[in-house]
């Protein structure tokens, strides 16, 4: 009994799917049971979200409870989570007014990246070396390939653009891809010889 | 056309806007209504998607796999309770697992094996062999930029320096596209549109006054002073 | 086996049988010599400049925790924190740290107890230079554009895992003159950094600076072990140039499908 | 005697404001008055139509919709849509809409949205020439359930009804698939790794900061056509003939590039000079 509260146990838990998708995926064999794990994985992903979102009602409850820093507005999520949890399986119609008028305009902005890209653009462009410079022309005649508005202007900025594209673009992506599967392996080693434990929260 | 709503949606852009002056508590609202509304949203697809794979096939057909998905699932709640807290760690192991393996599984044939291809240097186009050989050289050289471990002496140093050139340019590419593809445009049009400029007109108020108020509360402070 | 796949095992099997290799290595105390990061080397003058101007410094690490995959991103910003934080001490800065994840309040004031103890403020350092805002994006996003704008920070810095609020972020630290530096493999924002940033770690420097503070033998094995996978590819590379212009490039097609 | 403030040495608070309220009047005036700017339509897009178009008789389309919540408002994601269901009339194509959205259930309501009000649907009917899975949470997880078996993907579809009793999907395994269609915004690669080993055309749509990132699998022959972001969809319109917002945006995204151009050489410039007179 001892062994299994012990975390080898949790990382053998770990290793033996991974290595069992593995080991299918190289040699084709048990196929049902294999896309069956992999179902397994989005499920069991479900149930960590929900104790996710308990966790952050423990958190805003206890600011209510103690009247901690801005409380008002944790209670704005607890009854902005109520009404809408409560439209989408009592009425549908409700949840989709919710939906179309209050979510979307709040997904739609809520980044700023419109204004983000304009100060980016306004205080960033102060290029201090000449690869601030190579970087501002490559920006440059990228968004005048894609506007169209930029053939009109001088058809040369859609040649330039496509060439900077598909020469330095696709060396440095296909260098870069390269370097993050290898990352990829790195971190998978890693993870099976269970020296990165980063599943088991410690 | 629900003319409510798309008021209320012309002011919950202007409100989400408003921080750009300052944070106020418009911002705060429309900010924790977005927690509450996103959680609920996540829950709902979640708890309908347990219902729809888990709950029925494991207890209406009586699907063995998925009752075993229902039991680690449930196993997962016992992280609450002191005394089982470690057997909780186990479905989020084999989660983690299955996720690794998936993502590593394709890494290499797709991320590694199929970018290990080069142009003709000598085929019939000039312009074709020129790219060619600055790809081949781009993709070396910018590999050479992410070793870490090798003395950067004359040789490496210099290659990895036309690396950093050519990803100068690349990154550019990924900004250029970033500033194209990013805009307030789809917001405008809610803003301009027949209930939205009422709103835009209250909010252009509100931003005035504030203003003023603001000049007024920092220049009696400067007479003070002077 | 299935057809198509077995240069794809030899890869694997060769990969995880080198990286194992240098890591034991690795362990065994031959650590390989990296290379100069130049941002690290900077930190110091950085803080300098942040202690004359009298301003705090900022530090987060961004959208990414512990427990998902993109732990690794989180550990090294982590590991570069220790070290600001003693630079903290050291020129006695009043250092920020704004955390995304609930479990990372704890870790970061034990880090940042232990970084002002070493720098030789002890006394300087309070529990409430660690905040936290929520697990949701638009309330950590709100928090930061305020902070900026009311406290103003002199240095604003960037290391993990970040996602979209790294366009705030950098937005903010230009809007109030901060010196911003940041670090994320995410390819998505390099650009963003080689633009907006004074000093920044492109794609996996992030993980070789966290190594190389904390010198932990696991990641700097691997690291060495990545290099040599890199030096294999480019020898493929040159390999697949000379059988391309010999015109034989299916040969090495037909190897790679083999 | 301070020196008697410059126009262009306003505190930088102001000039920060004056380029946000400038954006908002540019654009503002451009929506509302459209200016027509011609579009012409590139290689990439052509390359797009003419994949899709050339699924064989009887064949079977899968599309991810994973976009933004960008294409939910403007329903901009309109055109491929109706061109599938072109070719269920035309060519008796089968389609299946699956929504792996890594930013929750918004890829679900975005099918259920355009299914409801955007496409006329006569002449198909639902489980013979077309099935809606939802939204499927898990993101790369349900991709390589799609790339190994399409009949394990879920047990029963986005309406409740099993996947058993759909006709269409009688003993319909993802060799049947014929062409892969997504729509991201996040990056291509995970649709890469789990669809690319199956050497079937995939076709990629959506945001257009990521189309740098998947250019060396465009090049590859991994991925087959992409389209050219918001553009490139304006362009998709184009040649299907049917208008909808997107083109309309054009103008207004146009000019809003201009914009930032003409900031980043007004900055730079002006930060050169003043190095310069620092020196």
């Amino acid at each position: 009994m001892s062994f299994i509260k012990q975390k080898e146990f949790a990382i053998i838990l770990f290793v033996l799917p991974l290595l069992f998708l593995l080991f299918n995926y190289y040699t084709g064999i048990a196929e049902p049971a294999a896309s069956e794990l992999i179902n397994w994985g989005s499920y069991l992903w479900n149930f960590s979200m929900i104790i996710g979102t308990y966790s952050l009602f423990r958190v805003h409850g206890t600011n209510i409870a103690k009247k901690g820093k801005d409380w008002s507005y944790s209670v704005v999520i607890f009854i902005s989570f109520v009404t809408y949890f409560v439209a989408s399986y009592v009425s549908p119609d409700v949840f989709k007014l919710i939906l179309d008028y209050i979510q979307t305009p709040i997904m739609l902005t809520i980044w700023m990246g419109g204004f983000a890209t304009l100060t980016m653009v306004f205080r960033g462009a102060r290029t201090k070396s000449y690869l601030g410079v190579l970087l501002l022309l490559g920006s440059i005649f990228t968004v005048l390939r894609m506007a169209p508005i930029g053939p009109l202007i001088w058809p040369g900025f859609h040649t330039i653009g496509m060439w900077i594209n598909d020469v330095p673009n696709m060396a440095v992506m296909r260098a870069i891809t390269i370097v993050m599967g290898v990352g990829l392996i790195a971190t998978l080693v890693r993870e099976i010889l269970g020296k990165e434990t980063h599943y088991l929260g410690d | 056309m629900n003319v409510v709503g798309e008021f209320i949606f012309a002011a919950i852009i202007l409100m989400i806007w408003s921080v750009l002056y300052k944070n106020n508590p418009f911002y705060k609202l429309i900010s924790s209504m977005s927690v509450g509304l996103m959680l609920a949203f996540w829950l709902k697809g979640g708890i309908d998607a347990i219902i729809k794979d888990v709950l029925r096939p494991a207890l209406l057909d009586m699907n063995l796999a998925r009752f075993a998905v229902l039991v680690l699932g449930v196993v997962m709640f016992l992280r609450f309770y002191k005394g089982l807290a470690f057997a909780s760690k186990w479905p989020i192991a084999i989660l983690a697992g299955v996720g690794t393996a998936i993502a590593t599984k394709g890494a290499i044939p797709t991320m590694i094996l199929s970018q290990i291809k080069v142009g003709s240097f000598v085929s019939s186009d000039i312009l074709g062999n020129v790219n060619n050989v600055l790809i081949w050289i781009g993709v070396i050289s910018t590999l050479v930029y992410f070793m870490f471990s090798f003395k950067h002496g004359p040789v490496v140093g210099g290659i990895s320096k036309i690396g950093q050139v050519y990803m100068m340019i690349a990154f550019g590419v990924i900004f250029g596209q970033y500033v194209y593809g990013t805009s307030v445009m789809a917001q405008m049009l809610y803003l301009l549109k027949y209930p939205g400029y009422y709103a835009t007109i209250i909010a252009v108020l509100v931003l005035a006054a504030s203003i003023v108020r603001e000049k007024n509360k920092t220049k009696p402070a400067e007479e003070t002073k002077a | 086996m299935l057809p198509g796949k077995n240069f794809d095992l030899i890869i694997f099997l060769l990969t995880v049988a080198g990286m194992y290799l240098f890591m034991r290595k690795a362990e065994g105390g031959r650590l390989p010599n990296i290379r100069s990061i130049p941002l690290l080397e900077e930190l110091d003058s950085i803080i300098g400049r942040a202690a004359e101007m009298g301003r705090p410094v900022h530090y987060t690490t961004g959208y990414g925790g512990l427990h998902d995959e993109w732990a690794v991103m989180c550990v090294a910003g982590l590991a570069i924190l220790s070290k600001v934080a003693e630079m903290c001490g050291k020129y006695r800065v009043w250092l920020q740290f704004t955390c995304f994840r609930g479990y990372l309040v704890p870790i970061g004031q034990d880090i940042l107890k232990t970084g002002y103890e070493k720098g030789g403020a002890p006394e300087m350092y309070t529990p409430d230079m660690v905040t936290y805002v929520g697990e949701d994006q638009p309330a950590y996003i709100a928090y930061i554009m305020d902070y900026f704008m009311t406290e103003r920070p002199a240095v604003s810095m960037v290391f993990g895992a970040i996602q979209a609020e790294m366009n705030n972020i950098l937005m903010q630290a230009a809007r109030v003159n901060a010196i911003s530096l940041a670090g994320t493999p995410r390819l998505y924002y390099q650009g963003k950094m080689a633009l907006m940033c004074d000093y920044c770690l492109l794609g996996e420097e992030l993980y070789v600076a966290g190594a190389s503070i904390t010198s932990d033998p696991v990641h700097l094995g691997c690291i060495e072990a990545e290099d040599w996978f890199k030096m294999g590819i480019i020898a493929l590379l040159v390999i697949a140039a000379i059988f391309t212009t010999l015109g034989m490039e299916n040969v090495l097609q037909s190897l790679i499908n083999w | 005697m301070t020196e008697k403030k410059k126009w262009y040495n306003i505190s930088m608070d102001v000039q920060d404001s004056l380029v946000y309220f400038i954006l908002i009047l540019l654009c503002g005036t451009v929506v509302l008055y459209p200016l027509g700017i011609p579009l012409n339509v590139t290689k990439e897009t052509r390359e797009y139509y003419d994949a899709l178009i050339a699924v064989p008789e009887g064949g079977v389309i899968l599309y991810d919709e994973a976009y933004m919540v960008q294409s939910y408002v403007t329903g901009s994601e309109i055109t491929m849509f109706r061109m599938m269901f072109d070719l269920i009339r035309e060519k008796d194509v089968k389609l299946i809409i699956v929504s792996s959205c890594v930013d929750g259930p918004l890829g679900g309501a975005m099918i259920d949205k355009l299914l409801a009000e955007g496409v006329d649907k006569t002449g198909t009917t639902y489980g013979v020439d077309y099935v809606n899975f939802g939204w499927l949470p898990g993101f790369e997880l349900v991709l390589s359930s799609i790339s190994k078996n399409i009949q394990t993907v879920t047990m029963n579809d986005a309406y409740g009804t099993p996947i058993s009793q759909i006709p269409m999907m009688k003993d319909l395994t993802t060799a049947d698939i014929d062409v892969f269609c997504f729509s991201c915004s996040v990056s291509a690669d995970p649709w890469m790794r789990q669809w690319g080993p199956l050497h079937k055309p995939i076709l990629m749509s959506g945001g257009s900061s990521l189309i740098a990132q998947a250019m060396p699998y465009y090049e590859s022959r991994v991925l087959t056509a992409y389209l050219n972001g918001a553009r490139g969809l304006a362009e998709l319109e184009q040649i299907y003939g049917k208008f909808t917002i997107a083109t309309a945006l054009m103008d207004a995204t146009n000019l809003a590039s201009l914009y930032g151009i003409a900031l980043i050489l007004y900055s730079n410039i002006r930060y050169q000079m003043g190095r310069r007179k620092m020196q």
